[in-house]
């Protein structure tokens, strides 16, 4: 179980390091792409990916470069799809907002916000249709929350108790709006346990929490218990879109961004790990390293694959 | 070779494509119910079961999406929609999500996805119940658009729909449902590309989509002993034309005259002319002319509506303009050929509403 | 009070005989458009008109004869409406499935599912901006529940605070599917009140409660309450459209349409009304002879409206 | 005079409206944040309050029916959509409401929406976030499209729009935003209908819509010196093509080419096309030219997407073509003139991401 809630925290560390790198460098003008970091909001995407199995499918939005790499999504591919590289994971089509990595699990993000919602339903009625056994999984925002075809999806998946965890990352920002001046004052957990749905709450940042509350959800799901609901409130710490802050914005007082730097999920799991001797601070210097060479080779990787020449107009639309 | 409407046509298809491959399934609302989308999806149910022949929520733009990830997982959803009208809600997932999927990810996905979408007209249909969108869907890289308009191509053709890797729209004109003919007995896929001639003539070029189909046909067999022959070139598939068919038509006949059962402006239309233009500006011997819907919509009031639809009449004159048939009487006599008898707002005189 | 009651009834019995002679002329080929009766439901329609005042506004969706007429809108329009005339309360153009009699405080209906919800949510949002005191209200069905964009009209009602009543008119169908085949085993209400609205559930089929209940929301409304969702559980007599029975399709048990029968609103109505001695039973005489009078004069109405010539094609799209 | 930019002749359209009437409210998601919409909606808060400057949930189907209503109860709204991909999910409310509603009810109602559609372009914007979809809107009776191409129409086209009684979609392409000249300081309204000559010239038309018409006009310009002269026709309005300006160039000319934001397949491109064949085939002296998007999407990535736009180099050559300029040297100075120094994916050499 120690080895485990480490892999948590080094998955975590990856993500941090990796977009705090992509933040570096993306003045350099080789990312020539929009770019919603999660810097902040890391212990939802590895807390519930750590609940899945090889088989079950995950879709993500447009923030979605934790999900890809909490599965295990190649490093280098992430990096070489925003340097537009045809060894990207899209092969440079789809830049940071359309990513995939299905060896990894992970299906696909989009960045029309709900897009992929229904889609993993589909992935999760098929499943049923056959008998699998798989989960699948969609993570979306708070602001996601308010567009209609998250509200049909859930309708559908809870008629049909289809194995599907809908993951939401409250971060109580969309863009620049916060959550009061989109939703009136009430749970989304209460929403989707009034459409059927099994729903659970928990701290975002808390790595260890969320992967508890994703466990039973899942097991549940996987188990023929139908699909629930995951509200995982968080913090985003970086602009909406783009490689620095918000703050200089002024839209929250700096108490709020202090408060927020205090909730950092690695912090908090990093006092966690070691306050239950899970871990000691060799632990944290040697996997500071390791990411840390990851993350170089991940650019490394990128910056190696050849720049690819214009592609034909209308390639790649169709089968042939 | 035996006897099949256009509904039985359909029907059999699905029955055939589900037999054939177990990752098929039928969803739609009202697809089990007694209406069985106008005959056409009758006994699926009770053949292949409850799971494999769905109803659904009256959620179109989720269940699109449901539909496009159960493709991504390996099935072969059919999605039905009663009324072409509804896609409108579904659009996002389709155009945004479906039409895309392959190449925003470098080719890794395919979506086997088949949406059938029925345009209704007449018995009051009005505004929000009668549309023909297939411009919107053709416009939009990544979709195919087909319009069968004879019994043989809606199962050929649905058929093929269902075995594309990709998604394909098959727009099913209402009006074409009671339609028979004999069909071959064994059912087969048929191309989704490709136009057809349905019927050889020199005077003119009639390109024709889905029911305007048949009221080409009517004109030019109702014409034909006036001296008049027309060539009918039946389109079939909207967002892949099939150039070549119709240069040679139109080089051959000098002439031509597109007919689209939705408006005219800046519809599918357009683009044939547009196409035609550009590849075979001096083969025409006069302007090209476009025959679909004005610029507005049919009221629900028979008698208020009376002159939106194109009918063979108007169809004749225009075509008399556009070969040049001065002759008074001759034109005279060609229109009240034309002329129809039953009343305008439904499909057959047998026709007794609702629908 | 038991003025206003017979009223109600009065209300009630229009919409009945009214249906009942659309019904049974339509074979005569001059209704020539879908027809979505609501007989069985007239006491949803009469008992929320019955809570509103001159200048609040009501949105319908297909089965909207009721709603017109509980409103006071006019029969005769009504008619000519179906029968294509010029004189119709749509001039024509719209049928049975889109009707209007702004004056009577019915906006409109139209028949794509859904369509309406939002456009009553707008109202209220204008009458909330200028200070109005106008309340709104939108009638759909349950199949009209698992429309997103119901969801989102409550989701944004409820952040605003917006005077708007959702009616919801539960008779356990779309079209002929079952709501056990659409929707998860919960309530509707509760999805609305995790929305944010107030929410309540009523007898449809008994006037006075449903009068009782719309009066308790509509009221809340109009005084800053807020946004409410009232789910009405009724029954549809009809075939979903046109003028027959659905019973030989067998979908129902014969139990269940005999039961349907003895839930009339209509009947109940009058045994209440008898039960209180608010009204006798040469009240109910004198009710038939008057509303008979008033079906005959509205079809009268209807055909002695000429024929209407056929309309230039692209008129009235929009202003000159 | 004032020097204004598009987006800064925008913000100013929406002020003066609020100004001049109090039914007027802007509503949209980010209207009111810091960004303001690419500084389109600057300042407005602060001057006309939270209510008629408001941010909204993202729900653009349910938030469309809103202004929708807004309107029916007399309200001025003006939605704002970042891109116009997101229209795809509220084509329901504005195709089958809100352009359908005045003819719907006898025209006992009118719909003052104003929609404002940013079509986004370049740096990684890739296929969900790029499309400029007004032919899907164009070929819909009942909505009235424009492509203000300059400061001065953003402004008196916006005002129009929001004055029109009835429903207006005005499509703004991201790359103008920049763009800047001295407008009349006196914001007026400026018809919404009716194409405008920008640039005379005897041997080609080149008929542009948004952006467009900036390629044109610097194709048009670099041209010039070796003494080819194009005349640039801004189309300004979709929906309601003004056939006499653009036949009458037309018959000058004798050469047409159309250039369009969009797909050139069934895009608006396709319509200019075929009117102005039906109208003036015997003046065409050349097969009419379409320049558009091809059949496809452009990738985030900018090395693969870098053939995917067309440039004043790809345009002169095909209006080279088109005027039938063979003299070898002359067309290599010619595309020597309109070639590029900026990267492809931006609008000018300062930008540096994102948007
Ligand atoms: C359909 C649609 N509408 C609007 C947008 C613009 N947009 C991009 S991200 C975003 C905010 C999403 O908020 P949330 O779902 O909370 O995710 P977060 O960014 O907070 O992770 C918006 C409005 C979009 N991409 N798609
Ligand atoms: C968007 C849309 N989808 C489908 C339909 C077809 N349709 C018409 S009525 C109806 C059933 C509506 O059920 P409900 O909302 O419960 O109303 P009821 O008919 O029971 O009064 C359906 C599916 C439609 N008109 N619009
Ligand atoms: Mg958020
Ligand atoms: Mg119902």
């Amino acid at each position: 179980m120690t080895a485990d809630d480490r892999a948590l925290y080094r998955s975590m560390l990856l993500i941090r390091r990796l977009e705090e790198a992509l933040a570096r460098r993306y003045p350099e003008q080789e990312m020539r792409c929009p770019m919603h970091l999660c810097i902040g909001q890391e212990a939802c995407a590895v807390g519930v990916c750590s609940a899945l199995r090889p088989g079950d499918r995950v879709f993500g939005a447009h923030r979605a470069h934790g999900h890809y790499l909490a599965l295990g999504g190649h490093p280098g591919r992430l990096v070489a799809e925003l340097y537009g590289r045809a060894s990207g994971c899209s092969g440079g089509r789809g830049g940071s907002m359309h990513l995939t990595d299905p060896a990894a699990g992970f299906v696909a993000s989009t960045p029309i916000v709900g897009g992929t919602v229904p889609l993993a339903v589909g992935v999760a009625l098929a499943e049923s249709m056959r008998g699998g056994h798989g989960v699948a999984v969609c993570f979306f925002g708070d602001g996601c929350f308010e567009e209609g075809v998250v509200h049909e999806s859930m309708n559908f998946a809870a008629l049909r108790r289809l194995p599907v965890l809908f993951a939401c990352e409250n971060n109580g920002w969309a863009v620049n709006t916060p959550l009061r001046e989109r939703q009136p004052e009430r749970r989304l957990a209460d929403v989707a346990r009034a459409h059927g749905l099994a729903a659970r709450e928990a701290d975002g940042n808390d790595v260890f929490g969320v992967r508890e509350a994703a466990r039973e959800l899942v097991d549940r799901a996987r188990a023929g218990g139908g699909p629930a609901f995951l509200e995982l409130r968080t913090t985003r710490l970086t602009e909406h879109c783009g490689p620095g802050s918000d703050e200089p914005l002024g839209l929250r007082p700096t108490s709020e961004f202090e408060a927020m730097r205090r909730n950092c999920p690695l912090a908090r799991a990093r006092a966690e790990l070691l306050g239950r001797r899970a871990a000691d601070p060799e632990f944290f210097e040697a996997v500071e390293e390791e990411v840390a060479a990851a993350v170089e080779e991940a650019f490394a990787f990128a910056e190696a694959s050849p720049v690819p020449p214009p592609e034909p107009p209308g390639t790649g639309l169709r089968a042939a | 070779m035996s006897r099949r409407s256009y509904a039985n046509a359909l029907a059999e298809a699905l029955a055939t494509a589900m037999e054939r491959d177990p990752a098929v399934f039928v969803v739609g609302e009202g697809v089990p119910d007694p209406g069985a989308i106008f005959g056409t999806t009758r006994g699926l149910r009770e053949r292949f079961g409850a799971d494999r022949v769905q109803d659904m929520p009256i959620s179109e733009g989720a269940m699109t999406g449901v539909a496009i990830g159960a493709a991504l997982a390996g099935l072969r959803p059919v999605m039905v929609h009663q009324r072409m009208d509804f896609l409108l809600l579904a659009l996002d997932q389709l155009l945004n999500n479906a039409a895309k999927w392959r190449y925003m990810f470098g080719g890794r996905f395919s979506v086997p996805l088949t949406v059938r979408a029925i345009v209704g007209r007449g018995w009051g249909q009005g505004p929000q119940h009668s549309q023909s969108l297939q411009a919107l869907l053709a416009h939009v890289p990544g979709l195919e658009v087909v319009l069968p308009a004879t019994p043989a191509d809606a199962r050929g053709m649905l058929l093929a729909a269902i075995e594309d890797p990709d998604p394909v729209v098959v727009v099913e004109h209402r009006w074409l449902y009671g339609l028979e003919e004999p069909i071959p007995t064994a059912p087969e896929a048929l191309p989704l590309r490709g136009a057809r001639i349905r019927r050889a003539g020199r005077d003119a070029t009639l390109a024709a989509f889905s029911y305007m189909v048949v009221e080409a046909l009517e004109v030019a067999e109702r014409l034909s002993p006036l001296g008049i022959e027309l060539e009918v070139v039946d389109l079939r598939c909207a967002s892949s034309l099939d150039l070549p068919t119709l240069l040679g038509s139109v080089r051959r006949t000098r002439r031509l005259c597109v007919l689209d059962t939705a408006w005219t402006a800046f519809g599918v239309s357009a683009e044939v002319v547009a196409a035609v233009t550009e590849h075979a500006l001096g083969a025409l011997a006069a302007p090209p002319v476009r025959i679909g819907l004005p610029r507005g919509y049919p009221a629900t009031s028979p008698h208020l509506s009376a002159g939106f639809y194109p009918t063979p009449e108007t169809i004749a004159a225009a075509v008399l303009d556009l070969v040049g048939a001065a002759d008074r009487s001759m034109r005279r006599e060609a229109l009240r050929r034309c002329r129809r008898r039953t009343p305008g707002d439904v499909p057959h005189a047998s026709f007794s509403g609702p629908f």
